[in-house]
């Protein structure tokens, strides 16, 4: 009764598997920082990183060679363990979210029952990190900063749960497979045309959860200088924006699983345009993807960042109403199918 | 023979083993800057940023009270939307009873919710 | 082969569920600080719910784990009104200690 | 079951050394923290009883929800009522016999009735659908109060706001 044999085999397939995702998403986070100040600069009639290799394409190996060897400070007044804890928590619970996540139809890290629930309990847990960043720095600016940034996430995140739950009741299923197979199998082929008003509440949710504009509150450098981050130099704010860049690709990833039907595409579409069947499906949900990060990016260059009231009010007057609508919708269609 | 039916959560083991590789990647980055990077403090380096003045106070002095509701009212609500997960997966064998409660419930916390909203707790610009 | 057996078993489960009731009992009772009352209340609570769980998977009756889902709404409800009577108790006497708590039903000096 | 033994061995050790630093630890974020890990562990350990909804529901309410208003009230008091929490050992005497007397009195109970025969569980598959079931069509009153239960916290809060601003004018 030894060790079950098959456990170091899985052990080994499971690293492979976290090998080839991390490398590949982490190899996409740092371009998408270069095709931000790209896009960004090509909106605002400037051409963006150009110094760096060609056409500026070596920026981020730059990037971090200059956060590797920047000084590590640690202030004074800073409880020390926490102080450096903190930026470690926000990256792990956003690596580890990609782990429940499906890349193909059998291609997935882990294949859990619950694999909705394990993201919003890992991105409920991230939110430790900023609080804790902004209470350990010992300042005050750190401190007002964590806690405004952590009021916005938790404002968000009850709009986001409620109009995923529209999601959950019409696959009844928290399985991310089983909701992608559920919007396949449905008559419309993608849950955004039942309920495109939970996907305007999650899509916003998703800007706000992932502190990117128009609501990054908390790098609002005019004022509040840089929020949480304030004291944090070097590689750990390093930490801090590689976080933020993986949780956008979650959010894209779980926009267009749950929304848009993951790496299938609607049955109209294809009996009209029978050719498109030969995409590989990974494919199909790797430019949805693309296609949620680029409107991240649009979004940036766009919107003006809005006051933190307006940002408080819109969440709890606007969204939470709107996402119980949606949800009572939802529930009286799949009740009128079912009867 | 081991008895098959002691339980064992094995798809769940992945996601631990993604933690320590994600937690190992994070800590080797920090480990490996720590080796190359330069190391000159002194103590002005240290002490905390304040627009450049000399700072003043504690930290811990003027955090507004608004927070506490928010705090709260969030808590309230995610147990809801816990419970509404639940009702969700459920749904296919509800009966009628099980689907209107569900309502009535949503209505009562509703009514809660919309009397604070009334009383204007969630108003950032009225004055306290 | 038997502690094998033992750590398989129930048993770490009791043990556990017993450490959290007396970790909260313990600073409830050692820490006269009203925070931290409510934290170790909140420690009990999830204590039970643990031994609910388990009296619940091993009878394999699911309405132990039913009781647990009510009893986190009840314990987050009751969580929330005892933090808004600890802050106002605050804000009234400027103290957290439960020692003053004592002077409940005697008239103060103002 | 060799594996699901050295897990709970790893767990229950892990659960010793928090509840200890959870006990002796002076600043009250620091105890708290601990107290955040039990709670997550106490998750992962619901997965060892075959109920994972409730481990997620444990991490998304408990660690994400009710702990995170703790520590948004925390903020609220100065540093200074936090800092110093001293074990009060004049209480020592006679009121904390009732929680050791109730953890000897556990842990004798199971190590009399020795090894445990039916550690088999006998129903194993847990099964959302059907708790919900129970909990929404047969005691659905329970539901029902739980929501007055959960509105009370709402309307307290407006009491609270009252007093303050009566003190803020004055």
């Amino acid at each position: 009764m030894a060790l079950s044999e098959g456990l170091f085999w899985a052990i080994f397939v499971t690293l492979l598997k976290i090998a080839v995702v991390l490398g590949i998403v982490l190899l996409h986070a740092a371009y998408t920082v270069y095709a931000e100040r790209k896009i960004i600069g090509r909106m605002q009639a400037r051409l963006g990183p150009m110094e760096v290799g060609p056409y500026g394409l070596l920026q981020p190996i730059a990037d971090l060679v200059k956060l590797l060897f920047k000084e590590d400070i640690i202030p004074q007044e800073a409880h020390k363990v926490i102080f450096q804890m903190a930026p470690l928590l926000v990256l792990v619970f956003a690596i580890t979210n990609l782990s429940v996540i499906p890349f193909h139809p059998s291609f997935s890290i882990a294949d859990v029952n619950l694999g909705v629930l394990v993201i919003l309990a890992f991105a409920g847990l991230g939110t430790y990190g900023i609080i804790l960043a902004g209470y350990s720095s010992g300042s005050k600016y750190s401190l007002l900063g964590g806690l405004r940034s952590a009021a916005q996430i938790l404002s968000y995140e009850i709009p986001l749960g409620l109009s995923l739950a529209g999601v959950i009741l019409y696959a009844e299923s928290f399985r991310l497979q089983d909701i992608v197979a559920s919007q396949a199998n449905s008559l419309f082929g993608m849950n955004v045309i039942p309920q495109i008003l939970g996907f305007i509440v999650f899509l916003i949710c998703a800007f706000a959860e992932t502190n990117r504009a128009p609501f990054d509150l908390p790098e609002a450098e005019s004022e509040l200088v840089a929020g949480y981050i304030t004291e944090y130099s070097g590689f750990r704010m390093g930490i801090f924006f590689l976080g933020e860049y993986i949780s956008m690709y979650v959010m894209a990833l779980l926009i267009s699983l749950c929304y848009f039907g993951g790496w299938t595409l609607p049955i109209w579409l294809t009996t009209l345009l029978p050719f498109i069947k030969v995409i590989p499906p990974t494919l199909i949900l790797i430019l949805k993807v693309y296609f949620f990060i680029f409107l991240f990016i649009w979004v940036r260059a766009t919107f003006p960042r809005y006051r933190f009231d307006q940002l408080m009010s819109i969440s709890w007057k606007v969204l939470i109403p709107l996402a119980l609508l949606n949800f009572l919708w939802i529930a009286f269609l799949k009740w009128r199918m079912l009867t | 023979m081991e008895r098959p039916d002691v339980f064992v959560p094995s798809s769940y083991f992945p996601i631990l083993i993604m933690l320590i590789v994600a937690f190992i990647f994070g800590v080797g980055g920090l480990i490996f800057g720590a080796l190359v990077r330069p190391k000159y403090y002194y103590s002005l380096k240290l002490i905390p940023y304040e627009c450049g003045n000399e700072p003043s106070g504690l930290p811990w002095q003027k955090i507004t009270i608004r927070y506490f509701p928010i705090a709260i009212l969030f808590a309230v609500f995610d147990v809801e939307v816990g419970l509404l997960y639940a009702w969700c997966y459920g749904f296919s064998e509800m009966k009628a009873l099980g689907f209107f409660i569900m309502i009535l419930f949503l209505i009562i916390i509703l009514a809660g919710f919309f009397y604070d909203l009334k009383k204007g707790l969630l108003d950032w610009q009225r004055g306290i | 082969m038997e502690v094998l057996k033992v750590l398989a078993s129930e048993y770490p489960f009791y043990v556990i569920s017993g450490l959290l009731i007396f970790l909260g009992i313990g600073i409830f009772i050692l820490k006269k600080n009203l925070l931290v009352a409510i934290l170790a209340l909140e420690v009990v609570f999830n204590g039970i719910n643990l031994l609910f769980v388990t009296a619940s998977h091993y009878l394999g009756d699911p309405k132990g784990k039913m009781i647990v889902l009510l009893t986190l709404a009840v314990a987050a409800g009751s969580f929330a009104i005892g933090l808004i009577l600890v802050v106002n108790y605050y804000r009234l006497k400027r103290s957290l200690s439960m020692e003053e708590l004592k002077l409940l039903g005697e008239k103060d000096e103002e | 079951m060799i594996e699901r033994a050295i897990a709970l061995l790893i767990l229950t050790g892990l659960f010793f050394i928090f509840t200890l630093l959870a006990f002796f630890f002076r600043h009250l974020v620091y105890q708290f923290l601990c107290i955040l890990v039990l709670m997550v562990l106490q998750g992962v350990l619901y997965l060892y009883l075959n109920a994972e909804f409730l481990g997620a529901i444990q991490v998304i309410v408990y660690a994400g929800a009710v702990l995170i208003m703790f520590l948004f009230t925390l903020f609220l008091f100065p540093e200074e009522e936090l800092k110093h929490l001293k074990i009060d050992l004049k209480n020592l005497k006679y009121s904390s016999f009732l929680p050791v007397a109730l953890f000897i009195f556990l842990l004798l109970s199971v190590l009399v009735k020795g090894i445990p025969e039916s550690y088999q569980p006998r129903n194993i598959y847990f099964d959302l659908k059907e708790i919900s079931n129970l909990l929404f069509n047969e005691y659905w009153l329970a539901i029902f109060l739980l929501a007055f239960i959960l509105s009370f916290p709402m309307v307290a809060l407006y009491v609270f706001f009252k007093r303050e601003e009566k003190s803020g004018s004055s």
